[in-house]
């Protein structure tokens, strides 16, 4: 048996995101941020018809020896007593070891091994390029795409962030051009008046569990996401909920002392209302379902329902870190937001 | 002295060999090859258009330039740390005055919000 | 010993300054700067000033890390991946080095210097603060004024905020068309947002982000007429690497 | 002054190695233990004990992911350099009476210059993939890293005034009545934050973050990620055993052997660092700037008015 945790990526489709989010609970299995770290790319949910170049993508990020395991299959075949995040910790455990001792049966490339520019040997020197700023230099255009402003183009960055990224929710995918680490311009891949905030549905305690989960481990406190999620996990009925309401608010008096509240405080401005009260809306009502309460009813800071192009507008501005905690805080309805552009 | 800086050296320069060997290692004798699929940049499934190399807009440039500034008085601070005791009150009056010319400098700059974001 | 170890700090200091203006990329060009102060700080301790020799590699590398953001700021093509030549008039540079380096080495060989030299033992540090503190007291606070006052004017020149208003006021190149706004159409930069107060209102201008359009991002010959910056003379770009 | 024996070069490539070889396997147990204990996870001492040990072999079992078009040279240089660096940070702290391995008279400088270019190591990490979020990362950790250098350099300079001397042996000689934790009680703290700030964890885990998908390391796999980790902690040490020996008395201390009360502080500064790691959430760059400059840089001048009034 592994001693040290597998290392997983998470590649979930917007119906499953949450759920996956329960693993950390699982001392045998470590979410990472980024597929180079991982050894196992978990995929779950629904991956649409548009996400699957990049979930090839992502799969081949991953350093060998690596290994899928799909969270869907294995949640088919198990009964409906057992405990679908058990026997994907397990299924993943397994693999892992068996990739891991027998690496020539490590998963091979998903996409064609070609580059997606020609350059060798194109251009004056050979590396793509034309003069200074031309050309697709090793494969890329040269960044500073930005409009041309007295002969200087501007420094912009463009980048198309997700659907499968660590610290955002699956599913959700975004155009974003930076200048620096600012963010001068965001649109999120959905039609834009769709309402996507979930702060005032009555959303199972758990979900809200998993989404403070997640939310700990991106403000860089991973051993208090584990303890959320084990807390999300005996909610949802796995073990012992006698204590449930007791054990959370001794959590929340412990990240009391994390110097949480200094760090969100006056980030995310948004009708007077900024991310840290958004995320004690969420504590809130956290709080409110386990002390039996109607969590319809529990304060709600951050509840009120906005359109990805307000919530373009509120993290315009930001640095990228500020506009992950945002978004965060806002806790996406990605599902909501996806069919929304799907559909018309 | 000088036996003391060779030491210094020696012990950077095992320091450097080992970490540039496991890595140099790691370059030529990994048995696995990255693939061009598996070299593009995390960006959570979508390839980035162009180079992340950029012109970078640093955000906290003119708080670098005050910094540069402020800096320098360092150079001073050594030498009169290890004279302070002998020298007593003087010292600390000479310093005292130079610092406080400088804290000016850094309030203004605070003022004008040089440390926030530009 | 020493002999040898300060050939081997002057050839290293000497080669990675050469290499400053042979790299493409500017970070690299940045730091190979800083590998040659590094060597003459080396140097400064093997001639006993180990405290400014060792405060050199300090105060370096500091303003080197400096000078490396505003390289990469001000440079559109910082890593070089695109060769690029350094050099401008390299062969009045050339000449001009060569005289400057037989001037210092006439110097170097001819001068009379003073003869008094230092012991191994000798406390140089604390020499240095008595003068400090002593003798070289007023040149020592008025450093601290002009400090004071290289503070004050880089904030002034190159702080986009400030209690009187934006830093763009009154230095903004005219606008493209007649009529136009000056600022750029992606300039973000709001003044109340800056006071603290909510970034509403803004206008973030027609980009359309939506689509990554390739076609824009593919740069035609008119890009490098247009992009003549800085005297570069394309035509002299030669590949070293 | 003190009268040490300078050790040989070879001596002294052996004693950094053993010193750093054992403090960084310490460190990452630390960090397990912390990481356990703060989840509420059963610590189970022999798996974490082991620990270091299993994630260095699965790590150079793996694949290193090259990047499309990295500074390959900057790329090797990052972890290299910020190990080297600490080792040479090691060097100028004494380890116990009479042994330092370098006995460089200006100590507190020399540690300075290193942990000036491990700026330079670290914006390296960043910068060298050629990847959007570690390019991000790398920056704003400079921004960061500039703001701590004053700090670091005024508390070492307030130590150095009773001591009389720039030299780290010195300074610990000067604490024989009493610690610098007691006399300048603001150097220690503020020398932790540096020491976070250095190593990227806690509150100023601003470079290998998950907010931006791993940050300066969201690149990095196998061998390339185990050196860069084995870089940290040494580094981690560096820190630890010079906080230990310029504000917590060094190898003062009762009935044990100087360098065993040496080894027991770093230990202790260890384990400090890896708690405030785990239990501390980031915060944003530019709210440290502000608050390094606003309120930690004048802290740091009254540290430095308490030291000159105390040695008066």
């Amino acid at each position: 048996m592994a001693v040290t945790p597998i290392e997983v990526f998470v590649a979930a489709g917007a119906d499953r995101w949450h759920e996956a989010q329960a693993l950390r609970a699982h001392e045998l299995v470590r979410l990472v941020p980024t597929p180079r770290h991982a050894t196992v790319l978990l995929v779950a949910g629904t991956i649409l018809e548009s996400e699957r170049a990049a979930l090839d993508r992502v799969h081949d990020q991953l350093p060998h020896p690596r290994e899928v395991v799909t969270w869907d299959e294995i949640a088919a075949a198990v009964d409906m007593a057992d405990d679908v995040v058990d026997a994907v910790a397990f299924e993943i455990v397994g693999r892992a070891d068996a990739v891991v001792a027998d690496p020539t049966t490590s998963s091979p490339t998903r996409l064609p091994d070609e580059e997606t520019h020609e350059w060798r040997d194109v251009g004056p020197f050979g590396q793509g390029g034309e003069g200074m700023m031309g050309g697709t230099p090793y494969g890329r255009a040269m960044a500073m795409t930005a409009d041309d402003r007295d002969g200087l183009r501007l420094d912009r960055l463009q980048l198309r962030l997700g659907p499968f990224l660590g610290q955002l929710p699956g599913g959700l995918v975004a155009d974003v051009a930076l200048q620096g680490e600012v963010i001068q311009s965001i649109e999120f891949a959905c039609a834009g008046s769709a309402p996507v905030v979930t702060g005032d549905r009555s959303v199972p305690v758990a979900r809200r569990l998993l989404w403070l989960s997640h939310a700990l481990h991106v403000q860089g406190l991973d051993a208090f996401a584990v303890r959320a999620a084990r807390l999300a996990r005996r909610s949802s009925g796995v073990g012992d909920d006698s204590r449930l309401a007791s054990d959370f608010s001794s959590l929340r008096r412990r990240l009391r002392w994390t110097g949480l509240r200094s760090a969100l405080r006056d980030v995310g401005d948004r009708d007077g209302v900024d991310t840290w009260a958004r995320w004690s809306a969420h504590l809130d009502a956290i709080s409110a379902s386990l002390d039996g309460a109607d969590p319809r009813l529990s304060p709600a800071g951050g509840s009120m329902p906005i359109t990805a192009a307000e919530l373009a507008e509120t993290i315009t501005g930001l640095t990228l870190t500020d506009a992950v905690s945002t978004i965060i805080g806002f806790d996406i309805d990605v599902p909501a937001m996806t069919t929304a552009a799907v559909e018309p | 002295m000088m036996s003391a800086f060779a030491a210094v050296l020696a012990v950077i320069a095992v320091a450097l060999t080992v970490q540039v060997t496991a890595l140099a290692r790691s370059e030529w004798a990994d048995p696995f090859v990255s693939a061009a699929p598996q070299r593009v940049p995390v960006l959570g499934g979508h390839e980035p258009a162009t180079h992340a190399w950029s012109r970078f807009h640093v955000r906290y440039y003119p708080m670098t330039l005050v910094f540069v500034a402020f800096e320098m008085e360092m150079m001073f601070m050594y030498p009169w740390a290890v004279v302070f005791v002998e020298e007593g009150a003087k010292a600390l009056v000479e310093m005292g005055m130079f610092l406080t010319i400088l804290g000016v400098g850094i309030v203004y700059a605070y003022k004008e919000r040089v440390f926030s974001w530009q | 010993m020493i002999d040898v170890a300060f050939v081997v700090f002057s050839v290293a200091a000497v080669a990675s300054g050469y290499g400053v203006f042979r790299v493409d990329s500017m970070i690299r060009a940045t730091y190979l700067l800083l590998a040659s102060f590094l060597n003459v700080g080396a140097i400064l301790v093997l001639l006993l000033a180990e405290y400014l020799g060792v405060a050199l590699l300090f105060m370096m590398t500091v303003e080197m890390i400096v000078m490396g953001l505003f390289m990469v700021m001000f440079m559109m093509n910082p890593a070089g991946l695109n060769p690029m030549n350094m050099v401008h008039q390299p062969r009045f540079a050339a000449a001009a080095g060569v005289i400057a380096a037989a001037g210092v080495a006439v110097v170097a060989v001819f001068a009379d210097f003073p003869d008094a030299p230092v012991g191994a033992e000798s406390a140089t540090t604390r020499e240095l603060g008595i003068e400090l503190l002593g003798g070289s007291m007023l040149v020592f606070e008025s450093i601290g004024v002009t400090l004071l006052a290289t503070m004050v004017c880089s904030v002034i020149l190159s702080s986009a905020t400030g209690r009187f208003g934006d830093g763009y006021e009154g230095s903004l190149a005219p606008a493209l068309e007649p009529g136009g706004d000056h600022r750029p159409a992606d300039d973000l930069y709001d003044p109340d947002a800056a006071m603290g107060h909510s970034m509403h209102g803004m206008d973030h201008g027609g980009m359309d982000m939506g689509e990554m359009d390739h076609s824009k991002m593919d740069h035609g010959d008119k890009d490098m007429d247009d992009m003549d910056m800085g005297g570069m003379d394309h035509g002299d770009m030669d590949h070293d690497s | 002054m003190n009268e040490v024996e300078q050790l040989s070069a070879p001596l002294a490539i052996v004693v950094v190695s053993v010193v750093l070889v054992v403090g960084v396997y310490v460190s990452s147990v630390v960090g397990v233990v912390a990481f356990r204990s703060a989840a509420g996870q059963p610590l189970r001492p022999a798996s974490a004990a082991l620990f270091p040990a299993r994630e260095a072999r699965r790590l150079s079992r793996q694949q290193s992911v090259r990047t499309e078009r990295p500074d390959m040279i900057l790329r090797v240089l990052a972890p290299a350099g910020f190990l080297g660096l600490a080792a040479a940070a090691v060097t100028v702290i004494p380890l116990s009476p009479g042994i330092v391995v370098a006995d460089v008279g200006t100590g507190i400088v020399l540690f300075g210059a290193a942990e000036a270019l491990a700026i330079v190591a670290i914006f390296f990490h960043g910068w060298s993939p050629n990847s959007p979020f570690a390019l991000v990362a790398g920056y704003r950790f400079v921004a960061v890293a500039l703001s701590y250098e004053l700090l670091s350099m005024f508390v070492l300079i307030g130590a150095a005034i009773p001591a009389e001397s720039l030299s780290i042996g010195a300074i610990v000689e000067s604490q024989a009545d009493l610690w610098n934790v007691i006399r300048q009680p603001l150097g220690f703290p503020l020398f932790v934050i540096v020491s976070l700030g250095v190593t990227f964890s806690g509150p100023l885990d601003l470079l290998d973050s998950n907010d931006l998908a791993g940050g300066g390391s969201v690149e990095d796999s196998g061998i390339q990620r185990l050196a860069w980790q084995i870089a940290r902690h040494a580094m981690r040490i560096a820190f630890a055993a010079c906080a230990a020996a310029v504000f917590l008395g060094g190898w003062h201390g009762p009935l044990l052997p100087g360098g065993l009360w040496m080894a027991l502080k770093t230990f202790a500064v260890i384990a400090l660092l890896g708690f405030l790691d785990v239990f501390v959430a980031r915060i944003s760059a530019e709210r440290f700037v502000r608050l390094a400059w606003g309120v930690l840089l004048p802290l740091a001048f009254l540290d430095l008015l308490i030291a000159g009034v105390g040695a008066l």
